[in-house]
């Protein structure tokens, strides 16, 4: 028999992989356990206890002994802490999934109707269509133009919806060059089961390859630059600060203090919000004067924009979360600060994503 | 006149039991209501804390002196409401019964006349959400469409209570019919005291509407 | 055979003494009532920050007593009749308290949609 | 467990109380509403069958070459707005559930007959509305009706369908009032809730669940219309609204949804395991008390649908953790229901059939929900094709297994006709593999990450979507046989009496079929409905 038709589990890719697969095996175990006991149970008391004659009337049992109750503390019990293992486990990996590593590799993806849109750094694009380096951490901050979409790869064993007017964090690490299948796993309409794609994971120098032959695209830092200039942002937000509006260099990452006393935290979220929705959170000491950009730039541009306020802030691009061991060892990294949208000295257009790595090692 | 037709049905075995079941049933009737606003209300939490400042401008543009005396129409309905119902008990004649059901309807048209005007003032103000939203003379520096959230709610909240209003009216004029005609007594007013129950649980959520929609901060913008 | 008594007489009917409130109380009531909606109006229009809301809210609850104890007249019904009341705002807890135990630590991870 | 005298005289019986339409159309019997009812679910289950067949024949192969993909989109919403709304919910509460809560408790009617007769009226318009949804052109929405998709995206019929759904929640909700009311106040004297039977149990924690949850998604509803048809945004993104918001309130009300389906199930699979080994059912307290616990703990764990949908990471970690909790009860009536059966009498009895059947597919159903309920897994699995099979597991096995566990239990006392002994076991033979077939390749397909709602599929899934095609054919075939030799027994089966699986509750003790009124002289109840051990089984009346 050809098991290729009939595989038990799919391709195993990501760092997930191995963990969800062990909790598998583990949940299986468990629930094939039970299912067998129980059937077995039951068949065989349907036939050793068949009823022999009409009048057979069966002996009561006890329920009202201690031993009874005994048991019934015992099958809630022991299912409660085998059960509550189950949760422990799914939360430890679930808590990783969902706790971007401060290295990752930024890819911006927007879902919508019924195609993926990525974005690279780099400033490579493509449709339905992911290429990533293998065994690099990476993190798709992900948004939609119109329904609830999920980006979803199985054999990385993760997803996530994509949800309208918000970002959305995904992260993973392939561990094995191939291609494999991008499902969209939230329904969104017509097109639904036609909004897959392929992720390919790649060994470095093909993707480096793959980088350079991607066209003269400018980098996302640059497209959202220019943008910043054609916007006229830079008339209220440029680096010398005018009194109108804050200056946002060295917005990421920082902590905002709002009109009315709260804080806010200055992440890809806040940006975004920011510039669609100025007006819900006012920083303090600023007068509530800034239009809402909302329908007069794409997602797309959006991430832009947002990958621009990220470079030209003092802490590192790739640097989300609070994980400060890391925020503090970048801050101190001279080529990370740069100001005013200059990229890194002399980076060419993978450079940037990896210089954190190096400055952990 | 005891034409108590209406008393006792076949699958009773005594009038406790059956006055019993219509009580537990109106109130597990409340039940769900209570379920049904409270959708609503998780919505309002949701949004207010999300947007406090647009719901604060939204909300100030509500006139509190409408709302201020609806809620004292309806609480004055709830009295009278109250008084029926302790008169059907305590074996009043059905004219004094009449008289509060009718006080009771006055005050509840009352409440949505004033609601209808306060629609209407909406409406002029391009104040209802969707296509025509632009609130003259907005606040600026606030959000505008998240306030079209807040008048959603708005619309959504008092909407939904002033429909329960229009039931209760109904209601009432049914009891007025019936107590016209002498139905009721002490032993048999059922129908008076779930209509009470209902009307008073009515009020109860504009208890609520009342400060969470129209006094979030009356003075936002006029300092 | 069972051992309970055969019961012969069915459930024992007197509970149908019907509570009259007297006139006065509802009277305390709505005026307790209209005493609430102005002191909520007075207050509202100080500025107490944010518990200005709270304050509000416990006027609210505090008139929605007395209108179910006493308009209602739960003060003077069955235990299940106290029952459903409280399994009522009960429930109502639930869908609050929990839907805001999403809405309220959305922001606690520090990542974006987490 | 009766000693009231039930005089044998001549009563008619409910069936034959009045004839004509009129007589059924404006009936207040409880009974003969619970047969209006088992006509128009049983209408909709074969119409939510016919969709559920093209849907298996368009997945046999992974092109798109049966469908159009819109046509396809709308099949599987339609077949789950059917099944759900028009079937599942109403199943077992609404036809057995309003035909025997009287009699096992000794009450001549519900507490509320006319209500009760309005509660089907107002099912029949939320049906006629979904019948226009689906002669009109259908709704593809999914029957979750996520927005913004639903509010803002879809050209289909969501305003129609909304109000059919929001409609035909009333009728739920006045079946659960109804119940509540009549299992307080109608209990005939010396009837105390540990004597009564577990069917009765169940009915109640369900009509808490129906009271409670169904104003929940009625009122979500009504902001979905609004948004839709009046362009009042609430959940709209581009206002600020939040669509997990919407998800939260949808599933306050379609997680527990899922209590209210299966419930009823497993009070009626006690009744049956007491009934066919002759047995008090082992446990009884912890089984009566695991409903009410089920009914509770439901309402506390709807957020398990929203692990991947932008929800936090702590709420989901609260909703895991209920969710494990929830499980325990449903482990317990399984341990008891096993239990009953140890040194029992077991008759292998059609009924009993199903019974088992059920218990065997709900602890799959039941233990593949914790598989979802554990986040790191859930991720991997939730939208693919595992939650497809878990929760058919879990209703079709579950619910539906029960539910015709029921209707061959209680189809003597309905009819007064049995009905071919061979044809029905061999009938709930062939549901149960058919079940089978069709559903568990799909846990398969699910964890090699086939998503849901997909129209065409890669073609390495083909095989098991072909295993799962076949065994919705056999299992077609398993729902018709049933209903050819029901209906067939209506006229040629022979007559039943009043007790002939020798059961102890109340409702054996009246003729089959009940006379209207049930009981000529209302019973006093000395002890519970299981005294197998205290009585000599013989025939009564």
């Amino acid at each position: 028999m050809d098991w290729k038709y009939l595989p038990i589990f799919p391709q195993s890719a990501s760092n997930f992989s191995p963990h969800v697969d062990a909790l598998y095996a583990y949940l299986v175990t468990v629930s094939a356990f039970f299912s067998i006991l129980v059937a077995v149970l039951i068949v065989v008391f349907a036939v050793k206890y068949r009823r022999k004659s009409e009048s057979e009337v069966p002996v009561p049992l006890n329920e009202h002994g201690i031993g009874n109750m005994m048991l019934e503390i015992t099958w809630s019990v022991i299912p409660l802490l085998l059960s509550l293992v189950m949760f422990g486990w799914g939360a430890l990996i679930f808590f990783d999934e969902s706790k971007p590593p401060a290295d990752a590799m930024d890819v911006w993806v927007v879902g919508k109707q019924w195609m993926w849109k990525v974005q690279h750094l780099e400033g490579v694009r493509e449709i339905n269509e992911l290429h990533v380096p293998v065994n690099r951490n990476i993190r798709l901050t992900l948004t939609s133009e119109d329904v609830i979409h999920d980006f979803y790869v199985p054999a990385f064993r993760t997803k996530t919806d994509v949800v309208p007017g918000r970002y959305t964090t995904e992260w993973f690490r392939p561990t094995k060059v191939g291609a494999y299948h991008l499902f969209c796993a939230e329904y969104c309409g017509t097109k639904h089961s036609g909004m897959i794609g392929t992720v390919y994971v790649m060994n470095p120098n093909d993707y480096d390859a793959w980088l350079s032959n991607g066209g003269t695209e400018a980098s996302m830092t640059d497209e959202g630059e220019a943008l910043f200039q054609q916007l006229g942002c830079v008339n209220c937000h440029g680096p010398q600060n005018n009194g109108r509006a804050p200056s946002l260099v060295g917005l990421y990452n920082s902590r905002v203090e709002l009109k009315g006393g709260g804080t806010a935290y200055a992440d890809t979220s806040y940006i975004r919000e920011s510039i669609v929705h100025p007006l819900a959170q006012i920083v303090n000491g600023y007068e509530p004067i800034m239009p809402t950009f909302q329908g007069l730039v794409t997602e797309e541009q959006i991430q832009q924009l947002v990958e621009y306020i990220k470079s030209i802030g003092p802490k590192s691009p790739a640097a989300t979360g609070h994980a400060p061991a890391i925020e503090n060892g970048l801050a101190q990294n001279p080529a990370m600060s740069g100001v005013a949208g200059e990229p890194a000295p002399g980076a060419p257009k993978s450079a940037a994503p990896k210089a954190p790595q190096k400055a952990q090692q | 006149m005891a034409s108590h037709a209406t008393a006792l049905r076949h699958h009773f075995e005594n009038p406790d039991q059956q006055q019993e079941a219509s009580s537990l049933g109106m109130w597990v009737f409340l039940l769900t209501e209570i379920m049904f606003f409270g959708g609503m209300f998780m919505a309002y939490l949701a949004y207010r804390q999300a947007y406090p400042e647009s719901f604060a401008a939204g909300s100030a543009k509500l006139n509190v002196t409408l709302g201020m005396a609806n809620t004292l129409v309806l609480i004055g309905s709830s009295l009278t409401m109250a008084l029926a119902v302790r008169s059907a008990a305590a074996g009043k004649s059905n004219k004094v019964i009449v008289v509060f059901l009718i006080l009771t309807l006055f005050l509840g048209s009352v409440f949505l006349g004033i609601k209808a005007k306060e629609y209407h003032d909406k409406w002029i103000h391009h104040e209802v959400p969707g296509a025509n939203f632009h609130p003259d003379e907005w606040p600026k520096g606030v959000d505008m469409s998240h306030a079209s959230l807040y008048f959603g709610l708005y619309f959504g909240m008092t909407g939904l209570h002033a429909t329960h209003m229009v039931v209760g009216v109904g209601l009432l004029l049914f009891l007025i019919i019936k107590a016209g005609r002498g139905a009721y007594s002490p032993a048999w007013h059922t129908p008076v005291e779930m209509v009470g129950l209902y009307w008073h649980f009515v009020d109860i959520v504009w208890i609520f509407l009342f400060p969470l929609l129209y006094l979030i901060d009356p003075n936002f913008g006029r300092q | 055979m069972s051992t309970h008594q055969v019961e012969s007489t069915p459930q024992v009917h007197t509970k149908h003494a019907v509570h009259i409130v007297p006139v006065p109380v509802y009277l305390g009531v709505f005026f307790a009532l209209v005493i609430g909606t102005i002191a909520t109006w007075q207050i509202a229009l100080i500025d107490l920050g944010r518990w200005n809301a709270v304050v509000a809210l416990t006027i609210a609850v505090t008139k929605a007593t007395l209108v179910v104890l006493f308009f209602m007249h739960v003060k003077y019904s069955p235990k299940l009749t106290k029952l459903v009341v409280v399994a009522g705002i009960f429930w109502l807890l639930i869908l609050l308290s929990i839907t805001e135990c999403d809405l309220l630590t959305r922001t606690w991870m520090g990542v974006p949609g987490r | 467990m009766l000693t009231a005298t039930q005089a044998p005289a001549k009563k008619e019986s409910y069936l034959t109380d009045g004839y004509g339409l009129k007589s059924w159309l404006l009936t207040s019997d409880h009974k003969r509403i619970a047969i209006l009812y088992l006509i128009s679910i049983t209408f909709f289950f074969f119409i939510g069958g016919l969709f559920a067949a093209m849907i298996r024949l368009e997945l046999a192969t992974p092109a798109g070459d049966l469908l159009e993909s819109d046509t396809y989109n709308k099949m599987f919403t339609m077949h789950g707005v059917v099944m759900i709304f028009f079937f599942l919910i109403p199943s077992i509460p609404a036809t057995l559930g309003n035909f025997l809560i009287p009699p096992m408790i000794g009450a001549k009617d519900l507490a509320f007959p006319k209500i009760n007769l309005l509660s089907w009226y107002i099912y029949v318009v939320g049906g006629i509305f979904t019948l226009y949804v689906m002669v009109t052109g259908g709704l593809d929405t999914g029957w979750t009706f996520y927005t913004p998709f639903s509010t803002t995206y879809s050209n289909t019929k969501v305003m129609a369908a909304a109000v059919g759904i929001f409609i035909a929640g009333f009728s739920s909700i006045l079946t659960g009032l109804n119940f509540i009311v009549t299992i307080h106040r109608m209990r005939a004297p010396g009837l105390s809730w540990f004597r009564l039977p577990l069917f009765v149990w169940a009915n109640y924690a369900t009509a808490m669940i129906q009271i409670l949850g169904t104003p929940v998604v009625a009122v979500t509803i009504v902001l979905v219309a609004m948004e839709r048809g009046l362009h009042i945004g609430i959940f709209d993104p581009a206002l600020g609204g939040d669509p997990v918001l919407f998800q939260h309130l949808f599933w306050f009300y379609s997680h527990p949804a899922v209590y209210i389906m299966i419930l009823p199930s497993m009070g009626v699979i006690s009744e049956i395991i007491s009934t066919f080994t002759r047995r008090r059912p082992f446990g009884y307290t912890f089984i009566a008390f695991s409903s009410v616990a089920i009914a509770v703990f439901g309402f506390l764990v709807w957020g398990h649908h929203l692990f991947v949908s932008s929800q936090s990471v702590y709420a989901g970690m609260v909703f895991s953790v209920l969710s494990y909790i929830v499980a325990i009860p449903s482990a317990i009536k399984v341990f008891n229901w096993t239990s009953t059966m140890y040194k029992g009498s077991v008759v292998l009895s059609t009924p009993m059939l199903y019974a088992i059947g059920f218990i065997g597919l709900f602890t799959i159903g039941g233990l593949t929900g914790l598989f979802l309920a554990c986040l790191g897994m859930d991720v991997h699995l939730t939208d693919t094709y595992f939650v497809v099979a878990h929760f058919h597991y879990v209703m079709v096995g579950g619910a539906i297994m029960g539910y015709l566990s029921g209707l061959h239990f209680w189809w003597p006392k309905m009819t007064g006709r049995m009905y071919p002994a061979l044809w029905s076991k061999v009938a709930a033979v062939i549901v149960f593999l058919g079940f089978n077939l069709t559903f568990f390749p799909q846990f398969i397909l699910g964890f090699l990450g086939m998503p849901r709602r997909y129209h065409v599929y890669p073609p390495e899934f083909q095989v098991y979507n072909v295993l799962s095609s076949a065994g919705a054919s056999i299992l077609g075939l398993g729902y018709l046989i049933p209903f050819v030799y029901l209906m067939w027994s209506l006229k040629y089966g022979k007559p039943a009496g009043p007790n002939p699986w020798g059961a102890t509750g109340l409702e054996w003790q009246i003729p089959s079929p009940p006379p209207t009124e049930n009981f000529e002289v209302t019973p006093v109840v000395t002890g519970e409905a299981y005294e197998y051990h205290a009585q000599e089984v013989v025939e009564v009346g």
